[in-house]
């Protein structure tokens, strides 16, 4: 079957059965029965040995429906992809098959509320105990957390080390009962996050992912996959919508009021075919790399702009809508998650410009005797 | 020009930051604590003249307090009331200023220069009053509204028992949770007409005054959120070092610094000509809401997003910073209405 | 819609930038440097249709080239010859596009949709000019001047001999120490009626064609500026450290980065709207300008800022890449005119 | 005689003799004998001994009149005063009655091309010859250098050491054989500076101020001088001028160029009230220390923006004016002298919100295993 016919397959399949339920589990179980589950995953782990070419023709396809399968994304754009790449035979087998037919549930636990930025400096302790592990702790901004079986869960297992290498990844029972799973409520009134606390939670060392004190080498394919399912998702920046939904609401009779669209639409442009061209390229096969930072980066911005932009616009009603309050406390979300504004202009300087980096001073020093976390 | 505080204000303001010190923005509105402000501190007295029972002070002590009130995100009709003594100073009501000053009575108002769709047909004082205000800010705790209305020799400011008869009060949901607002329908309701109108000139100047109480407000919310950022920033620690030590958040809360320093000289100024030089007021009121509105919000903004993850939670207190600036810049009317009043001012 | 360069124009690049590797912006128009760019690289031919002796290329293929005669900022009447070759193939005449492809006669243009107060009493092809027009690029260097005149049936296209009589040129001190300008006197100048006028549009494509050429040169200021810039930041120390590993250095860096990204996607954009989507042209044409002369000037002015000190010197050639930022910017008017144009685009 | 006797003899003096002469030196010996120069000195050298009251009521009387006593500025404001604080009585003695009366004009000696912002790693050498000193190097950015008599020169006097310790003081006669002088043209065509060069100039060991390799702490008394000098002219931005000038040259009834008029007065405004409030603050006793760094960085973004705007206001036609050409060029003068807009941000940070400093580097190490200037 060659890519059109593939395109024109997946198409069909969509148009019969993409909107048939919302219920997630179910549609993934079809899906991987279809063979649209891990496309770019090896047969032996119950994907389907294709290429990257398929799997872009499939997403291009679905673009126009809303899949349900959003409780899935972490599990398979990160956690799937740490275990192919860092796992053991034995956790492939067992985990794999489970996630691409949407049997269970994963969702990742690596932020702390001491360690966002600066995930290595994690405090959540792992210590032996026998033949596995306990762990204490707590971890926060995770997704999904509320319906996940099983969480990837990155830990501290030396603090005489510096903090890069006493670190270990873990496979952790979501629903093992030191596990608290609480909604963590954000400045929009909603709760799109979860805070999880751990007390005594035992992990068998079977279920360890990498070596012990390596985990920052395993953290470090899970943020690999991590921006590259961040920069798939950049590209839908609100600021076409907005000006199609301001140039009604407001009178652009009002010369200013007019020029304040022009300059949306202006930037809206620029970000977008800049993200076209960062997906041609890809096409033709030159990886962004970094500079998919810059698009990070400048979508967060046109997004706090945007909403800003709107409410001034609007004025006072803008307080009492809904739609335009929601927008103006959602704002800063985009700069905040995936990596503040601060550390994409790092990322954009040190490895796209090739600036050198800041003198480190957290290297070296064992974890122990680190400033971590907030103190004075 | 007088754009440093003198001693006596000085004490105000500590006095006044001493007793909001222990109070939470999320308390919602307290009468116990409007009570010690007003009796203890009078401070809804203040500006009223001293012949209605007030302080008699000027617009420069009522901004100190107002910077304060902000800086602490202070729940109710604080600001309401005091715009409400500012228009019942212009067109002097002894019954109304005298409740306010005895902090006995809680007023708010509707905007004042245009905006009010409310009309009357009576002529003399008494009026029933009939039209719908889309929001009135802290509608829902005050006890009088005062509102601009139509009638046959022009624009009178009309006082309404808004517990009255023929008055509907809806809350509305607010993006600044700090501050309510409601919806006020009126059907035949009961008011008196102040002053002797058509009051144009009074009410104008009213409008200015807002204006820089309001500027006053903001500049306390951005102080506070400055301060709540810088402290964060010293004791905030990412990748082994302090994050007030990076570069690219110490320069960046310079630039807030610079954007304080400046709002602080502007509302000093536009207070002063409020009590001073009433002939720059005008401009200098146009002036503080174009330049302190804009540098508020940004402000608070950035005081949030250099918090990081934790500034984007409900429990942390960055957002009630961030959604009272995007408020008060849009609380007299859409931003550009400033830029475009000073433009005309300045006979651009 | 095509925004990544193909395997041809990748060449092409390479070999432009090859052979202005070795030129400095300081040496002033030298004529040699254009018998070879024109002789060897064909560079004064690519966009004339191979009918008239030229390449036959589209605007992505002249992007390409200006973006590297822009990063070099090439003396000399090159980018007033490119646009007198696009106006020239929008009223196509065979006499002055084959002298043009083949680098026998340099050209230059007045700019097109009005400004110009030139009239002629003509009514054919050939035509006695009057007027005056004040600043014209390169005309100079140029030997033939393209300029939109007024005559009984509308604007027409007239090409004027400027070494012939009733022409008289004034160089102008610029601000552009690398493209020259000169103040143009016609008094019963000749000149040949190009095209079938009215001709508006024709020459509206033209200016619009006009505005994607410019852009492609700012991105190459741009780029060039950066480049400069970056190199810098890794080579110059303060406190003991190159200056590139300050964040309050490098965030700048990579914010002026996001521009150059977002520059080249909209110059890449307009090139394949020029060549391949006449539709989508006029507001590809108009966003150009309007972003990419402001950002190109942005960058340009964080360059030498982040130079220092030596930035500011004679020497450096950081003023240089600042000062041509700045001319291009206003080259095709004030900057809201494209804004304004865009907004009517959008039908705002 | 009271404050107000002492304007009153101090306007009635300048309207008599302001404009009786461009010659400096005449002027400044005018001035000395009419009791105006050196108003704060102590009278044992020169001075008046007075208190800074009497000269900032001279400074506002002058404020009306151009005093042609620009090639006095650095003396005046910088080498005297560290020579007070810093110099012996014999250099006292020797300069500072020369100074004050127009005698002689001073430069000062501190950036190289390699130290700029971080003036303390400049290698300008002397070194010991018998009892005086031989100096080689280069320095830059000097005003008045081509009237000059004396230089305040700062020099490396040890390497082994680190760079702030091992630095020295001089005063060095610039009529020295081995002192070139050479105009630096600048970006705008002309030369307000001027490039020196020492080739072996002997200066004698009782020109030192301060103590061998105690330059540093000198030098840092001669900066704070400058600070004052500079934030005492600030305040003069030229928003309102502009405002003036473009409200004449562009179509104020063009919504859209009006707006930008409204922008600039704010922007002019904000800063101007703000000067005049640290203005009260020094009347009334409040020094406003390195708040000052805050309106300086202020004049300078204010004087980028003004010129920018004048230019895209204008047009085509701001490239060939004269006014408007030499505005852009000369915009970036004010964000580059004096420290550029990096080091007032690091001021503020560091020195008004006390925020955490850097980690130094360059502290520690000696001077000459420092990396310093430009280099791979």
């Amino acid at each position: 079957m060659n890519l059109d016919e593939y395109r024109s397959a997946a198409r069909v399949w969509l148009a019969a059965n993409a909107d048939r339920t919302d219920d997630a589990r179910e549609f993934m179980a079809r899906l991987y029965d279809a063979g649209y589950s891990g496309i770019t995953w090896p047969k032996r782990w119950g994907g389907q040995g294709l290429t990257q070419a398929e799997e872009r023709a499939f997403a291009a396809e679905a673009r126009d429906y809303a899949l349900p399968t959003y409780i899935f994304s972490i599990g398979l754009g990160m956690c799937g992809p740490t275990l192919l790449d860092r796992g053991t035979d034995a956790q492939r087998e067992r985990f794999l098959r489970p996630l691409l037919r949407g049997e269970e549930v994963w969702c990742q636990l690596f932020s702390e509320p001491g360690a966002g930025s600066d995930v290595a400096s994690l405090q959540t302790r792992a210590v032996r105990d026998g033949d596995g592990w306990v762990v204490n702790g707590q971890k926060v901004w995770t997704s999904v957390a509320q319906h996940a079986d099983w969480g990837l869960l990155l830990t501290r297992t030396d603090v005489d080390v510096p903090k890069h290498k006493g670190l270990t990844m873990f496979v952790v029972d979501m629903h093992h009962p030191g596990v608290t799973v609480r909604p963590l409520k954000d400045m929009t009134g909603r709760s799109h996050f979860n805070e999880i606390f751990f007390d005594d939670v035992t992990i068998p060392d079977k279920h360890r992912v990498g070596e012990v004190n390596d985990g920052w080498g395993v953290a470090v394919t899970t943020l690999l996959h991590e921006r590259l399912s961040i920069s798939a998702g950049v590209g839908m920046g609100g600021g076409a919508d907005w000006l199609a939904r301001l140039r009604e609401a407001v009178d652009t009779g009002d010369p200013l009021v007019r020029d304040q669209l022009v300059e949306l639409h202006i930037r809206s442009r620029a970000l977008s075919l800049f993200n076209q061209r960062l997906s041609q390229e890809t096409r033709a096969g030159l990886f962004p790399g970094a500079r998919g930072s810059a698009a990070k980066l400048l979508l967060a911005e046109l997004t706090l702009y945007t909403a800003d932009l709107a409410t001034s616009l609007v004025g006072p009603e803008s307080v009492v809508d809904e739609e335009l309050s929601h927008a103006i406390s959602l704002a800063p979300a985009m700069a905040l998650g995936g990596g503040t504004n601060e550390i994409m202009r790092n990322i954009i300087g040190e490895r796209v410009l090739n600036l050198p980096p800041e003198p480190r001073v957290d290297k070296t020093v064992p974890f122990k005797d680190l400033k971590v976390g907030t103190q004075q | 020009m007088k754009l440093v505080l003198g001693q006596d204000q000085q004490e105000l303001r500590a006095t006044v930051r001493s007793f909001l010190a222990g109070l939470s923005p999320r308390e919602g509105h307290r009468p116990e604590v409007y009570a010690r402000l007003n009796g203890e501190l009078g401070l809804s007295g203040l500006i009223i003249p001293e012949e209605y029972g007030g302080a008699g002070a000027g617009l420069t002590e009522l901004a100190v307090v107002l910077e304060e009130t902000g800086a602490a995100l202070l729940p109710g009709p604080f600001l309401a009331n005091a715009l409400a003594a500012i228009a019942l100073t212009q067109v002097p009501d002894k019954e109304l200023l005298t409740a306010v000053a005895e902090g006995r009575l809680t007023a708010t108002v509707a905007p004042l220069p245009g905006g009010s769709d409310l009309v009357t047909a009576s002529r003399d004082g008494e009026a029933l009053v009939d039209g719908r205000l889309a929001q009135v800010v802290n509608a829902g705790e005050a006890d009088v509204l005062l509102a601009p209305v139509t009638r046959h020799d022009g624009v009178a400011l009309v006082a309404i028992d808004l517990a009255g008869e023929g008055v509907t009060r809806t809350p509305l949901t607010t993006l600044d949770l700090t501050r309510s607002q409601a919806e006020v329908v009126l059907e035949g309701a009961r008011g008196r007409v102040l002053g002797s109108p058509p009051d144009g000139i009074a009410l104008e100047r009213a409008w200015n005054l807002f204006s820089v109480a309001l500027a006053a407000e903001q500049l306390g919310v951005m102080r506070a959120s400055l301060e709540a950022i810088v402290g964060y920033a010293k004791i905030r620690v990412a990748f082994g070092r302090y994050i007030g030590s990076y570069q690219g958040v110490k320069h960046k809360l310079a630039d807030m610094h610079c954007k304080l320093e400046q709002a602080e000289s502007i509302v000093r100024y536009a207070a002063w000509a409020a009590d001073e030089s009433p002939g720059e007021l005008p401009e200098a009121a146009a002036l503080a809401q174009a330049y302190v509105g804009r540098a508020c919000f940004e402000v608070a903004r950035d005081h949030l997003l250099l918090h990081g993850g934790i500034g984007f939670t409900w429990e942390h207190d960055a957002h009630l910073y961030y959604k009272r600036a995007k408020a008060d810049e849009v609380l007299l009317g859409p931003p550009r209405t400033h830029r475009e009043r000073l433009a005309d001012l300045l006979e651009l």
